[in-house]
């Protein structure tokens, strides 16, 4: 059996570090201030070349702002998108802690890309579509999601609005425009240049965004999006978080000898990279993305570049392929206290300030996880009733549904 | 009433469902400009705009993905997948995304996406042109699946399966889209003059859950669907036997009561499909008229099907049910 | 003989069939460095090299591509998908691809990939980590499948299933990674100490198309696969009816013999999956028992099946088929 | 019913030329001798954009061959491709004429396109392997398949070697290295990928060649294909062959705003954009792949720029959505008449000779169609026989296949 003796020559690639390395991210040497920005309503595609080759920056190491993409914030936005940011993070880590003790099955956090959802979700209007990952639940807090009701769906208890029949983190938020959160990966992707030329059929102004990780871009779901919104010219704001990490496999998997910023460009879509731990640099760019849509420009394709913090999950271990500090050593920072020290050096903000916002949300959060484990939990119930497992289904319950429901009762 | 063939039918429902409602839009691989590789949408973009009628890339998943999304925004697409063959790159969103959006979003989304597909055999269509793949979508709930078989049931069933607020997968007999074909193929008649060919030019329904009852009889139960049904038309008259046969029209939900109640009757139950034995939807008639009709079967049910075998090109008479396959079947369920 | 569980009797055919085929090839999602989410390939890499065993870009569709393009030149890929659910976006590939090119290519060429997938429900996996597939590969001719459900038939299976030169799809239900699992969430034991679970470390291999008789008895057939079988030796149990409880392993082809020779004793039959019901292996399971037992058949054959909707996340165990269910039927197969 | 009436403003593109317009290419600017040939065994793929955003040509349409890429073929190599595409252009007339009598179900030609299989794999190794579509049939005649055995197979008769078991123009031919022909477009550009990583897992130097049209790009296929080909580094030659048309879509549909030659590039793939209708420029753009994929440099991705001059197949009538004259206007000629006028260009060939070739090959196909029609042919059979149906299924006949096998010699 097996071929001749010849030696295979098969080529596999590798994570730049593994456990027991040191991690360094050399080739970043993008600075704010770098890059023009080109006027979002009139300028080509291929204007943007040097915007998917570089990385839009705005805040440097010292928390200054700088360069044509500062998007010149009030400060009142920017401490709301920092309470955000620091509202997301201590629910994480509470959710995690409830998940250890049993009352949820599986967590999934966000830590080190708050930013990502959270600006880009308030450069927008509050009517445009938003199609996320479980990466993006952040957004819901912008659009004013109640948070025990966010619990409730995490914990599966009575009042979880999707009754129980998706995992945690699958949040769905009609009123928010938050499109039901679906586990396979990718093909939110493609359904959102759908729902954008949806909006477009009716004449409305507005704009969908979607997300999809470095690992998903590999699905051909991320073609199909980038293919039929240039094809359509959808009003869609297409995000490739390439956060360095699918699980254990390394981005390099994904982009082999090329990189994702500029896939877009041959698609016709104007194309960017932006520091995803940049607050300002991230509404910057989602702002001037939602404006040329909103010109009838069409996509915008941005590679968010970012580094998962965290686990991918509660069920994961990075520390077996990754080293375990790496996420210090990652050149864009905690997004978290960037925006905080740019506050304090513009005289907007303190740490006393931080500490007051940091225990106004805790107790936010302790007070929401309180009041939400009286619906129940996953630990000790109550759930969903049984018979929800047939209801919506379908429209209306089918006869072989309303006869297996019987025959459930039954038994 | 005018006479059309099974094309000018689910013309006629797509051309008066752009007309009611402005939320539906047809897309899909040519036809657009074009009308379609089968003329199905023939004439409807240039009577609705090509806002309404489009051409897409050549890319199922994109076409099933982009339909989902615009379902999700309140429209209702009415999409073509050139040949049910090419669906399955569109597997994937269909069985784990549309398929279960309302279910999952716990009522707040729902995406009443039409797919419209010619299935079916017998134009030398060998492996990938001929097959019919409808018992993969019955096993996944939150679809509907309907099979059309004569000009008069494809326009109301299209014409339902687009006002149905769940997705819903339809697929069209190419055998059967310009004469109902009765197994011979050196004998293929048009639908002119065919009653199942008198058409109403306006807006009419049937309801989905429905079989029709194409013949009436007492000895035996004979259930199949698309282009089977006037194939087991023509065995039955050439078994001499007298039998029910009920054209399914809906596979999910299927018509319970009409099946129960003639196999009450008749004791004996043949079901035919083109699809592959082996897990065809078939197997599922099957086990459903056992468990509901146990105690009245005088004989085993009988499954006449396709082989479980690939779709061949130049035995594809060998490969398609036929009539005398089928009236064999039939005998036998009349000895015990 | 070393006590295994399921995940390192699978990891030990592995690592033989690497040993013994250099054209062996491992790849799949996170299997390569990391060893696999549920450490299925562990060590294989450092053992092996990342040329034999090795992680992919996320993506289905491309793995199974890129595995039938290396078994038509001569590979023998083994890949894994990561989890079943995930399968769809290569349906394509595997079943318009695989399982027709030796058919279509007259023998010219083959392709004998093994795609492993972990499938079913009672980890808490909601929609898209509980599905159970199995069914929408059986109604295609060209592959075999294959669904594991003990730590002994789980490596011998495998092996043989690397062996094979057809594609085959093998499923592992994830539930009995570490324990056989008989249905009751709050008390799951471990392998340790199971006799299926005495595994030996050499080569050794099950026929495929072959069931396992897993208890013997004279009043009913119970036929299940995968983590069903436990759940079923512990409902038969409860029934307190002596059933013959037969472990299907393969379904594609499955095993005739055993089947009629067993329903041909008990009269009785009951058949358990954890899909859904409609269109299920179950429907072809019962078709077929009919079809073939009709006159030995004392009472319906009975399915219980998870039900017609998607796969929940808190209610799973109302939904997935426990003890009491079954026993319930195996009762009703009784009476008559 | 409907959504309030607002405008819809959907946007669709169309074929640049519908019937009743004249077409016109004016976009074609470029010339042979534009482009230089970077070293094949040491560019980076960036080093390769030139390529991509231009056009490789060596014939000018006076039919001198000139710049960087032009292969220097000895005349007797230029003979031989001329007459391998005389040879198929005169096949293709004559299975047109036959399937339209009724002795084959369907064809389809390669018109137009004759250039594209043959000079590229004549600029391979023989023991390379070809995947193609249903437009690279002459690689077989490259490969030295007997005519007989071919015409055997689209008639469907006793001696088709795939026993009539898939249509017409579906091949397979394992001695030359041709795999079998699948109709769903685009599965055979990822899978040829894993047939490269093969012959590399066995440490051999063979090269994979694969093509796929402009429509079938948009398949997912087309993503996987690039990314894996990348990851692996797989000695792959990866042809998009923009026809600009799929069926009655035209390429607009396929492309959006953007163009196909560049897409390889953010792959890190070497990428190349090549004149399909020039012999000599096919010919060198893919011996340059092939030394780069043997040098260990991977993949290169060229658009083979051409028109589908025919109808799709022999159930299309392109005259209902395109101008019937527009390929005679395409600017890239006719292959065939522009590989003979250099010839006669450089002395080695004359209209005689032509004629000669012409009348050769006509009677070598009249020769070929009269003894495989001894064989059987659709309309009168002998068919291979039903039995073939149950066989090759598996590579054992499986004990539910031989029962239906008797069931069905029994009925
Ligand atoms: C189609 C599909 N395949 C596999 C998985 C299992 N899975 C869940 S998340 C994940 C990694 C995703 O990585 P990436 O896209 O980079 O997103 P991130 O987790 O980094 O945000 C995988 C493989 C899945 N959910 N869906
Ligand atoms: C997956 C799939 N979808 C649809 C078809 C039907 N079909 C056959 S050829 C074709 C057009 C292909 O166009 P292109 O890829 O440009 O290749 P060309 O015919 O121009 O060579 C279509 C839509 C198919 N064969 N496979
Ligand atoms: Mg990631
Ligand atoms: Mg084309």
């Amino acid at each position: 059996m097996g071929s001749d003796m010849k030696e295979s020559k098969i080529e596999v690639p590798d994570a730049p570090f593994r456990p027991g390395e040191v991690s360094s991210f050399e080739s970043w040497t993008w600075e704010p201030g770098d890059l023009s920005k080109p006027e979002a309503t009139t300028c080509t595609y291929d204007e943007t070349a040097h915007l998917a080759n570089g990385l839009v920056r705005v805040l440097d190491d010292k928390g200054e702002a700088s360069g044509e993409w500062d998007p010149d914030l009030d400060p009142e936005v920017l401490r709301l998108g920092l309470e955000h940011m620091v509202r997301l993070r201590i629910f994480d880590d509470r959710m995690m802690k409830m998940q250890r003790t049993g009352l949820l099955s599986f967590y999934m956090r966000s830590l080190g890309e708050e930013a990502v959802a959270i600006a880009q979700t308030m450069a927008l209007n509050q009517d445009d579509w938003i199609f996320p990952t479980y990466r993006q639940p952040g957004a819901q807090f912008v659009r004013g999601r109640d948070m025990v009701s966010m619990i409730c769906h995490c914990i599966g208890n009575e009042e979880d609005n999707i009754k129980g029949r998706q995992m945690p983190v699958h949040y769905s938020y009609r009123d928010g425009r938050f499109i039901s959160i679906s586990s396979p990966v990718g093909t939110q992707f493609s359904q959102a240049v759908g729902v954008a030329l949806a909006s477009k059929h009716k004449g409305l102004d507005e704009v969908t965004i979607t997300w999809i990780g470095d690992g998903a871009s590999a699905e051909g779901d991320y073609h199909y999006a980038l293919n039929f919104a240039s094809v359509y010219n959808a009003p869609v704001i297409l995000n490739l978080v390439n956060n360095q990490w699918a699980i254990s496999t390394h981005a390099n998997f994904a982009t082999g000898k090329g990189n994702f910023a500029t896939r877009g460009l041959p698609y016709g879509l104007a194309s960017i990279r932006v520091d995803g731990n940049d607050f300002l640099a991230l509404y910057s760019v989602t702002k001037w993305a939602r404006e040329r849509a909103s010109a009838g420009l069409g996509a915008t394709h941005i590679e968010v570049l970012t580094y998962r913090a965290g686990a991918h999950s509660s069920s994961d271990d990075p520390s077996r392929y990754r080293p375990g500090d790496e996420h210090t050593k990652w050149p864009g920072g905690d997004p978290v206290l960037r925006l905080k020290d740019h506050l304090i050096k513009i005289g907007e903000w303190s740490d006393k300030r931080q500490d007051d916002l940091e225990s106004r949300m805790d107790s936010e959060v302790v007070d929401a996880y309180k009041e939400a484990v009286k619906y129940g939990d996953l630990a000790n119930g109550p759930y969903p009733s049984s018979d929800t497992i047939f209801t919506e289904v379908y429209e209306e319950i089918p006869w072989h549904l309303k006869e297996q429901h019987d025959q459930m009762m039954e038994e | 009433m005018p006479n059309m063939n099974m094309i000018q039918a689910l013309n006629s429902a797509l051309d008066i469902m752009l007309d009611r409602d402005r939320d539906v839009i047809i897309f899909g691989e040519d036809v657009g400009y074009f009308g379609g590789v089968f003329r199905t949408t023939d004439g409807l973009q240039e009577r609705h705009g090509d806002h309404r009628v489009f051409d897409t890339p050549l890319s199922e998943g994109g076409i099933a993905a982009t339909a989902f999304g615009m379902g999700l925004n309140g429209l209702r697409p009415v999409v073509e997948i050139q040949f049910a063959d090419y669906i399955f790159p569109a597997y994937d969103q269909i069985v784990n995304e549309m398929a279960k959006i309302r279910h999952r979003s716990g009522g707040e989304f729902w995406s009443p996406v039409t797919l419209r597909t010619p299935a079916g055999g017998g134009i030398r269509g060998g492996h990938h042109h001929s097959q019919s793949p409808e018992s993969q979508f019955t096993h996944t709930p939150g679809l509907k699946v309907v099979y059309c078989s004569t000009p008069y049931n494809a326009k109301g069933l299209l014409i339902s399966s687009i006002e149905c607020n769940d997705p819903v997968i339809f697929f069209e007999p190419k055998r059967c889209y310009r004469g109902p074909f009765y197994g011979d193929p050196h004998k293929v008649p048009t639908w002119a003059d065919h009653p199942e060919a008198e058409v109403p030019e306006e807006h009419y329904s049937i309801q989905l859950g429905k079989a029709r009852l194409a013949t009436e009889g007492d000895s035996c139960t004979v259930i199949a669907w698309g282009a089977m049904v006037h194939v087991c038309e023509k065995a039955i008259e050439e078994s001499g036997v007298s039998c029910d046969l009920i054209d399914l029209q809906s596979l999910v939900p299927w018509d319970k009561d009409a099946i129960t109640k003639s196999v009450e009757k008749t004791g004996r139950c043949v079901i035919v499909h083109e699809a592959p034995k082996t897990s065809g939807f078939g197997a599922e008639m099957a086990a459903s008229v056992q468990e509901r009709c146990f105690y009245m079967l005088e004989s085993p049910i009988e499954r006449v099907t396709g082989w479980d075998t690939p779709f061949p090109h130049t035995t594809e008479w060998d490969y398609m049910p036929g009539p005398t396959r089928i009236a064999a079947a039939i005998h036998r369920t009349q000895e015990d």
